[in-house]
């Protein structure tokens, strides 16, 4: 195609925040490491060099101090934008996000609004151990007050950013490792798109048909839906028509997306890098048994990370990560054809 | 710096306010709650912190705020609500759950919200430090003015929260005064036990800002070092520590029985009540008459039932309202 | 009943910690407020007097402090019982839970073990708003690595914290305020039961049926236990038998307890206190509908708390909450009679 | 406190064995990683934190520690793991993911746990301070022997947990020392950007207890401080802080190009070696040979290579063993 402009979801990021800071002086962007190296993740690369720093600002290691400062600046008209590192450190802030972030314009009855973004970095895949490589998508989406989002490739990735940019509400911005476009991490090539340069945005709450199809419908977000493309793809192979839906926002979540694609299809697999138990796969399933029980031709599954933390070595973690062959042999035990194919 | 004389008429009268406020709360609190005290009963349900003895930190400090400053309060927070501003009448209809509330009864006492006067707090220790260090630096970027103060209790001053915000306000300098009411007693666990050192305000070695440690519940003295620390944050050379030695002459929470205080301990308190000693001192120094004291005590009262009476009058919320307001 | 000994779960659990006391010189106890108050929840009244100030010790108010120095001591060969005041606060302090409590067994691959147990309260009702009445059941339940209990009644308490005392393994204690026997909070007259004196286990892991049933299963833990009872009685004058199933621990999960008296019923609802989405409601329906969907006679019911922080007002906070009258209907719903009866 | 020679040949060949681990396993993290560098990649895939020139702090303090003293470290364990005693096989293989791991693979290099020698990191900052503590604690409550010692980055001491686990220590005169590592960053954020002060140890006044800074990265001067605060510590009269100026001669992690450092700095550092700083000491003093330490650096060369041998031809994990070992 002519004018592709194949962006990585962390210059998406940038760039999108980039924008929104050029017309909304309010932006604001603070977190470890995120202005002289731009992000450990590169999501906000050239910021500083175009903003300097004081809208720029690289922070003490003090989650909670400086998540908790994102709200006051919050509530006191600016946006910040601010950077957890990695999710699996939510543990040391988790007050000033859930507790307070995400429920001020609650206790306040509207009076305070806190218009910020949190990105936070997902995911593992690469042997980077039990503190370095969760996803707690359900740790997030379980309680009320902040939207959840992420993006499975570059396109959704700008959208996302922009519309959380936007929102008046605190945005939880959930980017996967690997999609991220780092060489150092590897990438997933399916995320790398083409972009738009100017501005769009993606409305959050709204799930995408990645890929359509009749027989089985595979739910995920974010990397998982890369592994459901790629079972989909095998899947055809073999006769077996999956229909990929992607997400895109845990919270709003697109409940009549997934409710209406399994009408259709009659059979559901939830593809999760979260720990399988209390968490978005029970949530999917039970979405949609509470509505579309008789629509359901077999009993739906879900392809998880076990109730483990995540190991290091290699043969440990890769064992249990979802992955195409895992989601390929669900939709042919649920389609009724012989495992393995 | 001493107060002028109408500072210390508004000082006095908050302090009194504050008071006459918690006095008639803790009336009725106890309604609906006997002869078995359940804290589901009553028109105030819920826990109660009241503020009894810590007013002179309130007004001390807050004499020096204009409605733009931030201030971010605690679990016990009528005194500093009410020497900020916040509106008495919302205020109080907060506190009994009514639709008129400031935030419509979805707060209650712990979660006062006055976004006119720039008013929040929370029922988690230490939790306003980081937001009080974010308003601060909002003014900052934005070469706004306002100072931000964040006011905890002594027994915060050992949560990470508290390091965390400090240190991030030393560092970037932000016009944030954090002021610590040392009430000795963290509910049932005495400073003496939880903090490894007498004085917190010796902490600001920690950050290399200035520290000040004020005995006495003094208002007089409160109101000058907080403005010295005010005014240095306004002029951008960032924040300071204070903390103010301040008597609990309530419970921890109304229903605490207190078995925990040494004997005798309450009672040397209220020989200090700080409301009386002012009077006295207002008096003694010659800058009031009696009627000038009795018409501030008066207008205190009387902004008091107004706004217990708003508060009774007002009608509950609508039981589905509990499902909006989660997002803007 | 002539040697009935009713206790309340705050005096069953300060029992069972006394008598590990006496048998076990590692065990010790350390959180706010728990040593001169006797805790604010009334679960370690009388410890100090027996054991001193040495194994029964108020804490700074510093959870990630003491929740994290409980660990090194469980490492070091104690047996620490924390308090976490309330189960609201996990925010400030999570990261000693979960990445570390939870995880250290793990990571050392057994090196080291982590025996301690951290009691928590939860739950509302009482009007103490959005961050004092919270459940968080699905919070601590999805994260892997650390057992979860709660008990519904004084028998169960005692039980399980003996267990909990006994096992090698971290274990999150959370007990329900409105269960507690305060009387300041109000007391559930069906938690107050006979408690034998001497010390006994109740196996983490095993639901107990709590009422039994053929028309429905009402699936619940803690307070919502005695709502579910509460609704079975009132169902059962209008000629529906519902079974009540007691979960006591939801990790692990009793499936097998769960699965059979579906499959017995055919018709399930969920009573969860704690938010409704990706939490303890969807897993159950997950659990049941993944093996038993053709046992379903009507899709599942969840009566939840709604995915909206806690508010003060009583009207407000009763709105949200479980209650006998709620499953009444969605018991009578999906039993086909007419709703309201 | 001067160390005796047997000590000073310890302490020198720990920190050679320290730094030839850290060459081996830079050159082996490499392998499979080019021409496209890939940290999933190779024999050793993840994040690598190495600690080439910080061995002087992890030989000055762990020289006074035994086997039953406890110690935290953190995400760059390497060289207080082997000051401490860790099996270095066992740590080999771990770092390889092999199924003779000190943990079976699940750990890898930010999580090497001893139990023989009471040895555990973290891959959070400052989550060592609370364990540290608790372990110290636990002697204190047992009456055993054993002091524990928490080692941090100087960015660290920004962290809650770094504040309430000091705070607690002191309260409770725990025996326990805190060390330091202050390498000047965190990653890419210098230490001026992110502390209000210079000196971490000043922070010792926050919490009523002894503060010492050590420049110049001098394992001498190491061994005399951290000997003073161990014995303190096992006397029973409560904990101390130390900073320790030291030097990262490496990138923050494998794949770190460091562009944040000022020009030239790194050069600066590395004319700072300690470990040729130290041999030439060893010799300038007139206590070793050139043989002698010649000898000990082959010992510590045995070691490694013997330890890298074990982990190559270590098998790897059953991949369900992933399922094991999450509960006792
Ligand atoms: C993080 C957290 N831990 C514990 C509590 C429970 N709690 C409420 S008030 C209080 C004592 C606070 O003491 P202090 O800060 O001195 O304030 P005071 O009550 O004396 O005004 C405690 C422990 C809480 N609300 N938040
Ligand atoms: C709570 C937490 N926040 C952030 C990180 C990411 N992180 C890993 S190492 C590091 C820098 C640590 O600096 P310092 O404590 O000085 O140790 P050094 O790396 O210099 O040895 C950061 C920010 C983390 N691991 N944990
Ligand atoms: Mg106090
Ligand atoms: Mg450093």
């Amino acid at each position: 195609m002519e004018n592709e402009r194949k962006l990585t979801i962390a210059r998406a990021m940038a760039e999108a925040t980039a924008q929104e800071m050029r017309d909304d002086p309010s932006v604001f962007v603070m977190g470890e490491d995120i202005a002289e190296l731009g992000g450990v993740f590169g999501n906000t690369r050239g910021l500083l060099e175009e903003f300097g720093k004081e809208r720029v600002r690289d922070t003490p290691i003090s989650e909670t101090g400086f998540i908790g400062a994102a709200v006051g600046a919050a509530q006191d008209g600016m946006k910040p934008v601010v950077e957890l590192m990695f999710v699996d450190f939510f543990g040391v802030c988790f007050d000033a996000i859930y507790n307070l972030m995400a429920k001020n314009t609650y206790f306040s009855g509207g009076n305070f609004n806190v218009p910020m973004v949190l990105m936070t970095s997902t995911g593992g895949g690469y042997s980077d151990a039990g503190q370095h490589s969760q996803c707690l998508y359900g740790s997030f989406a379980h309680l009320p007050g902040m939207k959840v989002v992420s993006p499975s490739n570059a396109y959704d990735a700008k959208g996302l950013m922009t519309a959380a940019l936007r929102d008046p509400n605190p945005v939880i911005y959930m980017y996967h490792k690997g999609l991220q476009g780092m060489g150092w991490l590897g990438t997933e090539a399916g995320a790398i798109v083409h972009v738009p340069e100017e501005s769009y945005e993606v409305e959050i709450g709204k799930a995408a048909i990645a890929r359509e199809g009749h027989d089985v419908t595979i739910v995920s977000i974010a990397q998982g839906v890369h592994h459901g493309l790629k079972a989909a793809e095998r899947l055809a192979d073999q006769g077996i028509r999956a229909e990929v839906v992607d997400l895109r926002s845990l919270v709003p979540l697109d409940r009549d997306t997934i409710r209406a694609s399994v009408a259709k299809t009659g059979r559901l697999i939830v593809v999760d890098e979260d720990y399988h138990s209390y968490g978005v796969s029970g949530e999917i399933i039970a979405t949609v048994t509470e509505s579309n029980m008789a629509d359901l031709k077999a009993p739906p599954k879900r392809i998880a990370y076990p109730d483990v933390p995540i190991p290091f070595a290699r043969v440990l973690e890769q064992h249990c990560l979802p992955n195409a062959d895992k989601i390929v042999a669900a939709a042919r035990e649920i389609c009724g054809a012989p495992v393995p194919a | 710096m001493q107060p002028a004389k109408d500072t210390l008429a508004w000082m006095y009268e908050k302090m009194v306010t504050s008071r006459r406020f918690e006095n008639a709360i803790e009336k009725i609190y106890m309604e609906g709650k006997s002869p078995v005290f359940n804290m589901a009963d009553g028109p105030i349900p819920g826990e109660m912190h009241l503020s009894d003895g810590q007013e002179p930190v309130a007004v001390g400090v807050c004499a020096h705020l204009n409605p733009e400053d931030v201030v971010t309060a605690t679990h016990r927070p009528h005194h500093q609500a009410i020497a900020k501003g916040v509106d008495l009448k919302k205020m109080a209809a907060e506190i009994f759950g009514k639709a008129t509330g400031l935030s419509g009864g979805r707060g209650g006492h712990m979660h006062i919200f006055d976004a006119d006067v720039n008013f929040a707090c929370s029922g988690i220790i230490a939790q306003g430090m980081g937001p009080a260090a974010g308003a601060a630096l909002s003014r900052q970027i934005q070469g706004k003015p306002g100072v931000a103060v964040s006011f905890i209790g002594e027994g915060a001053a050992n949560q990470g929260a508290f390091h965390e915000a400090m240190n991030l306000a030393a560092v970037w300098k932000l016009p944030m005064v954090v002021v610590v009411e040392d009430n000795a007693w963290g509910i049932s666990v005495s400073k003496e036990a939880s903090t490894a050192i007498q004085r917190n305000s010796d902490r600001a070695a920690a950050y290399g800002i200035p520290g000040h440690y004020i005995p006495g519940n003094d208002p007089m003295k409160i109101y000058e070092v907080a403005g010295e620390a005010i005014a240095r944050a306004r002029r951008g050379e960032g924040p300071t520590l204070i903390e103010v030695e301040t008597y609990r002459l309530a419970g921890h929470f109304m229903g605490d029985a207190e078995g925990y205080r040494p004997d005798g301990e309450k009672d040397g308190l209220f020989e200090k009540d700080p409301i009386p000693a002012m009077r006295a001192k207002l008096l003694a120094d010659g800058n009031f008459t009696e009627a000038e004291l009795d018409a501030l005590e008066d207008k205190a009262q009387a902004a008091v039932d107004e706004a217990i009476g708003f508060a009774r009058e007002s009608a509950d919320p609508k039981p589905e309202d509990a499902l909006t307001a989660v997002f803007a």
